[in-house]
């Protein structure tokens, strides 16, 4: 897809959300506000993951940063300062956990980031019990639903621009000539870390933020719900159907998975995991190459 | 159970013409979120679910909701999966207020969870009947929700009542002061802790451990070594359903046998006498029921006919009873929520573990000590009627 | 003596820990299927274990006998039906585990599924061989010490069986070459198959013995995965002793962190041994750098 | 002073010393040949030389600077590019994006849009003209030969590592490979030759160097250090030569 015609879908997009907003009602801002952050989480997550092919299930420990950074500084300074000490904290964490697993490779990087996800979570959890006193937070932050949307639609812009921008910098050509073939890249020319962490850092910053803005939603937090590891699977198997190697690719998985769960949700309450095995069964063998690979057949 | 007519996604044109046909005569539609998968799935499955079923089941064999001038309405459920996850609650509730149109939303399991929805319901003017949710923060969510009720009282009320417990037991029965203390890493664990350590060192307690572990830990093995080492006469576990019968199976591998033997939440399950039988004897957790009661009894009977096993003895009658809270304070009111808000903090209701009035949204007196005494649950400690403690815990016998 | 109860107790977790992951070995290391719905299956013979146990009478050592066989056909069956088709379109390991990632979602959810109609979403448990062993002075479970001890017995065996036995030689050659296996004329697709099915039955086994002491519940399968795939990668991809090994230092860690360090710690303290593992060997305890 | 110069190199692989000792210089504009039987440390020596391989001992002067440790990417820049013994593209992407990463990120680095831009005269320039759209996969092994020597052109190096770059082409084909390297020598760039394809190295080398076990064995003019008796000792005692 070229560049004009993919800002001007992203920002007539982003437009029509927001304008038909005052016609939602709670229910379907809800229903949206589900499908805006798994696609700004999935495709901050294909950002670094498309191009590289490094899956990572470390997706929780960003979110979960961020939401705790909206528990620890919501109520003590201005909400834009939180969204950015969010982002700069998920950068932070995630450069240096960057730096110490590029020597790891395919399945043991993947479930390194799941192992990081959860050391996290059990660190917050027993620092939270010995010296925080307690292990859940309240949020109490003026945020409402509405600005959380909107938030969100922001959030989303933000990352297709940042994937936009990736794609074409140097910063993008250098991820995917690691994707296909690590050695070639290197003696190309390529400081193959720096690429990494740098891409890595910016998802995974995203990915805070995006926690950020979504912690008031719940009143309250704790490690367990901050930190779940469900989230870093959702949003992996979100990415993987939709298509990871194409910026749009994981709405692609995002919408129709996020429905999916909706309607199953709603009508077949006491089946839904049985229904949900099955239809994501069908859909992987027959959709092999993820929805983007589908459509990209078509054409 | 009552025929269910769930939207779907779309639902908009059902839902309205639903919402001009069933005002007055039609069912009372009552929607809830629950936990039927996800590490919540335990607690919801034993403690809320059966009894939102139980509940629904009763009224409507005989006759429905009692509503004012001596109608009686259906119920109508309408129930979702949040799979222990709070955005998936959220949305859930979202879509029970707003798209499916309920009456009444029954709360999910869980502090997280009920804190999760508490901001929906508040915002939809919707009763909040909060039961599983026990923190310390109440008083100020109170503040926050008008329309929250808290059925089963703040922590630190826990904690101090076993304290009460543990003292009319020095000065009764000769109870030493030694404990030995090991909590789970969670909001719950970490608040009866904190309270219960403060208040076990006012009493003049000596406190000879004191250990955390973190949530979802089944091997417990060298925390029960700790504890048998020590020798206390007390040893308390602030502790969750898998951990409190890893405990307590580990303390009987460990031929750990203090005077007094407390777990907290899940000891009150049917699950705990079912796997220990005659061991669970004499063993103290969170809860207790009146077993005096003729009503309680009744509920129990029901409960196990229509569940297929007893109810936990903590806070399934207490779910229970905030289900009956609801029904009368209809059958005073009517449907109109507002003034149902106003009728349950106000008024004084008769349910099956007795009389129960709001003190700023809060039920405050209740039992919080249980002891396994034979086939029962019952309770020794808190508020209401209670049974005197067996003591010393007998030791546990071979298996 | 704390010491001799710290150890002990650790080399019994561990033990158990490696019970749970010797199946996933097998399926991940030699059928190269990532296997997202292993704790699922494990979950499945906790509950054939209970059932058999607590209706019929059946003690869970005589239910190994049946669990085992019984899980090694479905495995095999569900290596036929929905692995066979993914390997055969996978232009390369890579894309099979992506593909296996997703598929085995799909599976969890369904066994998942049909544990919560059958059984519903609360705890089961019961007690079974719950009595002390005395050893060196300090008590141990029955229960845990037998889970361990087989697990022992049966990362024993599985060594043997790979090392010592042709078959075994052909299950290690395609553990670790499919291609050149392939060419040296070794059936992949059906040692592929027996190595699923053979870990399954591990599945089964691992099951049975855990639901002897372990409180669990159908919501409760991940905890394996997850446990397992920790072991497995510590390990070593494919290598049953790695598996020994990383199992016996993870549980030992814990036992060690819970007597020595802060209780609270224990799950940090082994994600912490795990995450520094891999870092110093990229590949696992055991594992040789390939890709 | 020479552009690059190899001191005393030294790199084993458990008990194998495959370079040994291994020292010689290339003059600006030089083409070398880096010539040997199966096994010598060829291959290695160039993975030395690009940081694929850290050696052991020894120094690697480029340009004056000593870059045996340094990181490939940073040689790269520097203005050494290579091809790879068993042919490397990015098979995915198109044939002028494979150029382009060369251009990008070289010794003379671009923005990705100029280096498209640049593409195709490399292409035309390799014989692929045209034909830069197509996913680089899907050429020939042959032609993806062609193309890594573009990517490696497009990174406008001072110092270009050939890995048997002219294996396996027929006649015709080995024709057009030497008048292009002697094109690309004739731009001023240096270039390092391994190679088996003795006619090629007789054509375009004013010198070579001989290995054996890591070691150097001889040096000088094709004619006179492949007739060094050391040299044919090494062929014949080697069944691969």
């Amino acid at each position: 897809m070229n560049s004009p015609i993919f800002l001007a879908a992203v920002a007539a997009i982003a437009g029509a959300f927001a304008l038909v907003q005052p016609h939602l009602g709670p229910f379907w801002q809800s229903l949206l506000i589900n499908i805006l952050m798994y696609t700004a989480l999935a495709t901050a997550w294909a950002l670094f993951s498309g191009p590289t092919r490094y899956v990572s299930l470390a997706t929780a420990a960003f979110f979960g940063l961020g939401a705790y950074t909206m528990a620890f500084l919501g109520e003590a300074m201005p909400l834009p300062m939180v969204y950015l000490s969010a982002a700069v904290i998920g950068a932070v964490v995630a450069a240096i956990v960057g730096l110490s697993t590029l020597r790891l490779s395919g399945v043991y990087f993947v479930i390194f980031t799941f192992g990081l996800a959860e050391l996290i979570r059990q660190l917050v959890t027993w620092a939270e019990a010995k010296f925080g006193g307690t292990v859940g937070r309240f949020v109490f932050v003026p945020v409402s639903p509405t600005d959380i949307y909107f938030m969100l639609i922001a959030a989303c812009v933000a990352v297709f621009a940042l994937g936009w921008w990736v794609q074409r910098s140097r910063l993008g050509w250098a991820l995917r000539a690691i994707g296909e073939d690590e050695t070639v890249a290197r003696h190309a020319g390529i400081d193959v870390t720096r690429a990494k962490v740098l891409l890595f850092s910016l998802s995974a910053s995203v990915m805070s933020v995006v926690g950020c803005i979504m912690a008031p939603r719940w009143t309250y937090i704790d490690a367990t719900i901050a930190f779940n590891p469900i989230i870093s699977f959702q949003v992996l198997i979100m990415a993987l159907l939709g298509g990871a190697a194409r910026l749009y690719g994981p709405v692609l998985g995002v919408v129709p998975l996020a429905i999916l769960f909706e309607l199953l949700q709603a009508n077949f309450p006491n089946h839904f995991s049985i229904l949900l095995g099955a239809v994501f069964l069908a859909v992987v063998y027959l959709v092999p190459r993820g929805v983007a690979g589908l459509l990209e057949k078509r054409r | 159970m009552n025929t269910t007519r769930r939207a779907a996604l779309g639902g908009i044109a059902s839902a309205a013409i639903i919402s001009t046909a069933h005002a007055q005569t039609g069912p009372i539609r009552i929607g809830y979120s629950i936990s039927r998968t996800g590490p919540n799935a335990g607690g919801a499955n034993v403690t809320t679910l059966p009894n939102y079923q139980l509940w629904v089941r009763t009224v409507n064999e005989a006759g429905g909701l009692r509503v004012p001038g001596g109608a009686r309405r259906q119920i109508e459920v309408v129930e979702y999966d949040d799979r222990s996850q709070s955005e998936e609650a959220v949305r859930n509730v979202d879509r029970l207020i707003n798209q499916d149109r309920v009456d009444f939303v029954l709360p999910p399991w869980g502090t997280g969870l009920n804190l999760a929805v508490g901001a929906v319901l508040n915002r939809g003017g919707h009763p909040h009947l909060a039961v599983t949710s026990v923190t310390e923060r109440i008083p100020e969510l109170v503040q926050r929700w008008p329309n929250a009720f808290f059925f089963l009282g703040r922590s630190s009320a826990a904690s101090e009542a076993l304290v009460t417990t543990l003292q009319g037991l020095q000065r009764g029965q000769g109870l030493g002061n030694t404990v030995a203390l090991a909590s789970v890493q969670d909001q719950f664990g970490i608040e009866l802790v904190n309270a219960g350590r403060a208040a076990l060192n006012r009493a003049g307690f000596r406190i000879v451990m004191d250990r955390q572990y973190p949530l979802g830990q089944q091997d417990l093995a060298p925390l029960l070594a700790e504890a048998a080492r020590a020798n206390p006469e007390i040893f308390i576990a602030f502790s969750y359903p898998p951990d409190t019968l890893a405990i307590t199976e580990q303390a009987r591998i460990a031929n750990f046998n203090p005077r007094v033997f407390y777990t907290a939440v899940g000891t009150a399950f049917p699950l705990f006498r079912q796997r220990f039988a005659a061991n669970a004897e004499g063993v103290m957790g969170i809860g207790g029921v009146d077993i005096s009661s003729p009503r309680i009894r009744d509920y129990v009977a029901r409960h196990t006919q229509v569940v297929g096993r007893p109810p936990d003895g903590w806070a399934s009658p207490v779910t229970y009873a905030s289900l009956e809270v609801l029904e009368q304070a209809i059958a005073q009111v009517g449907t109109d929520r507002a003034a149902l808000i106003r009728a349950i903090g106000s008024g004084t209701f008769d349910t099956i573990v007795g009389s129960i009035r709001m003190e700023n949204n809060q039920r405050i007196a209740q039992p919080w000590v249980g002891q396994w005494q034979g086939e029962n649950f019952v309770a020794v400690g808190g508020a209401g009627t209670l049974t005197p403690v067996q003591f010393p815990k007998p030791a546990w016998r071979p298996a | 003596m704390f010491i001799v109860d710290v150890v002990l107790s650790g080399l019994v977790l561990g033990g158990i820990y490696a019970l749970i992951a010797m199946g996933l070995t097998l399926q991940y290391g030699v059928a190269r299927i990532m296997n997202l719905a292993y704790g699922e299956f494990t979950i499945a013979a906790c509950f054939a274990a209970y059932v058999l146990f607590t209706v019929s009478g059946v003690n869970p050592i005589i239910a190994l006998a049946v669990a085992m066989p019984a899980s090694f056909v479905i495995n095999w069956l569900v290596y036929a039906i929905f692995m066979t088709p993914l390997v055969k379109r996978a232009p390369d390991a890579g894309a099979l585990e992506v593909d296996s990632i997703l598929a085995t979602f799909g599976l969890l959810f369904v066994v998942q599924g049909v544990l919560l109609v059958i059984f519903g979403g609360t705890y089961f448990s019961y007690s079974y061989l719950a009595v002390p062993v005395q050893i060196l002075g300090s008590a141990v479970a029955l229960n845990r010490l037998l889970a361990a001890g087989i697990a022992l017995a049966i990362a024993l065996a599985l060594y043997l069986l790979l090392m010592k036995t042709r078959m075994g030689t052909a299950v290690r050659a395609v553990a670790v070459n499919p291609a050149s296996a392939r060419l040296v004329g070794i059936d992949t697709a059906r040692y592929a198959a027996f190595a699923f099915a053979l870990g399954g039955a591990l599945v089964a086994a691992s099951g049975v013995l855990v639901s002897m002491f372990f409180t669990f519940n159908a919501s409760m399968g991940v905890v394996f995965t997850m446990k397992a795939l920790i072991i497995v990668i510590m390990g070593g991809v494919g290598n049953v002793l790695g598996a020994l090994a990383a199992g016996l230092i993870l549980g030992l860690a814990e036992a060690l962190s819970a007597g020595f360090l802060d209780s609270g710690l224990t799950m940090a303290v082994n994600f912490a041994l795990f995450l520094a593992i891999l870092l110093w060997r990229p590949a696992g305890l055991f594992g040789k750098r390939a890709r | 002073m020479s552009l690059l110069t190899l001191e005393n190199l030294s790199r084993s692989f458990g008990g194998l010393r495959a370079v040994d000792g291994l020292s010689f210089a290339v003059e600006p504009g030089q083409v070398l040949g880096l010539v040997g039987p199966n096994g010598s440390g060829k291959t290695t020596a160039l993975n030395l030389i690009t940081g694929n391989l850290r050696a052991d001992s020894g120094r690697v002067i480029f340009a004056g600077r000593d870059i045996a440790r340094s990181a490939p990417h940073s040689i790269a820049r520097a203005g050494i590019a290579r091809t790879f013994q068993l042919v490397r593209v990015m098979a995915s992407m198109s044939i002028a994006e494979n150029v382009a990463v060369g251009a990008i990120f070289g010794a003379a680095p671009c923005a990705p849009a100029e280096a498209m831009r640049r593409a195709p005269a490399l292409l035309a320039r390799i014989g692929l003209e045209g034909r830069g759209a197509e996913p680089a996969g899907k050429l020939t092994y042959i032609d993806q030969k062609r193309l890594e020597l573009a990517r490696a052109l497009a990174a406008q190096p001072r110092l270009l590592l050939l890995d048997e770059w002219l294996a396996g082409l027929n006649p015709t084909e080995l024709e057009e490979g030497i008048a292009l390297i002697r094109s690309i020598a004739a731009d001023g760039v240096t270039i390092i030759m391994v190679e088996h394809v003795m006619s090629a190295i007789r054509a375009l080398c004013g010198r070579i160097v001989v290995m054996n076990a890591g070691q150097r064995i001889a040096e000088g003019t094709p004619d006179a250090a492949l007739s060094d008796p050391a040299v044919i000792a090494a062929y014949l005692g080697d069944d691969d030569a």
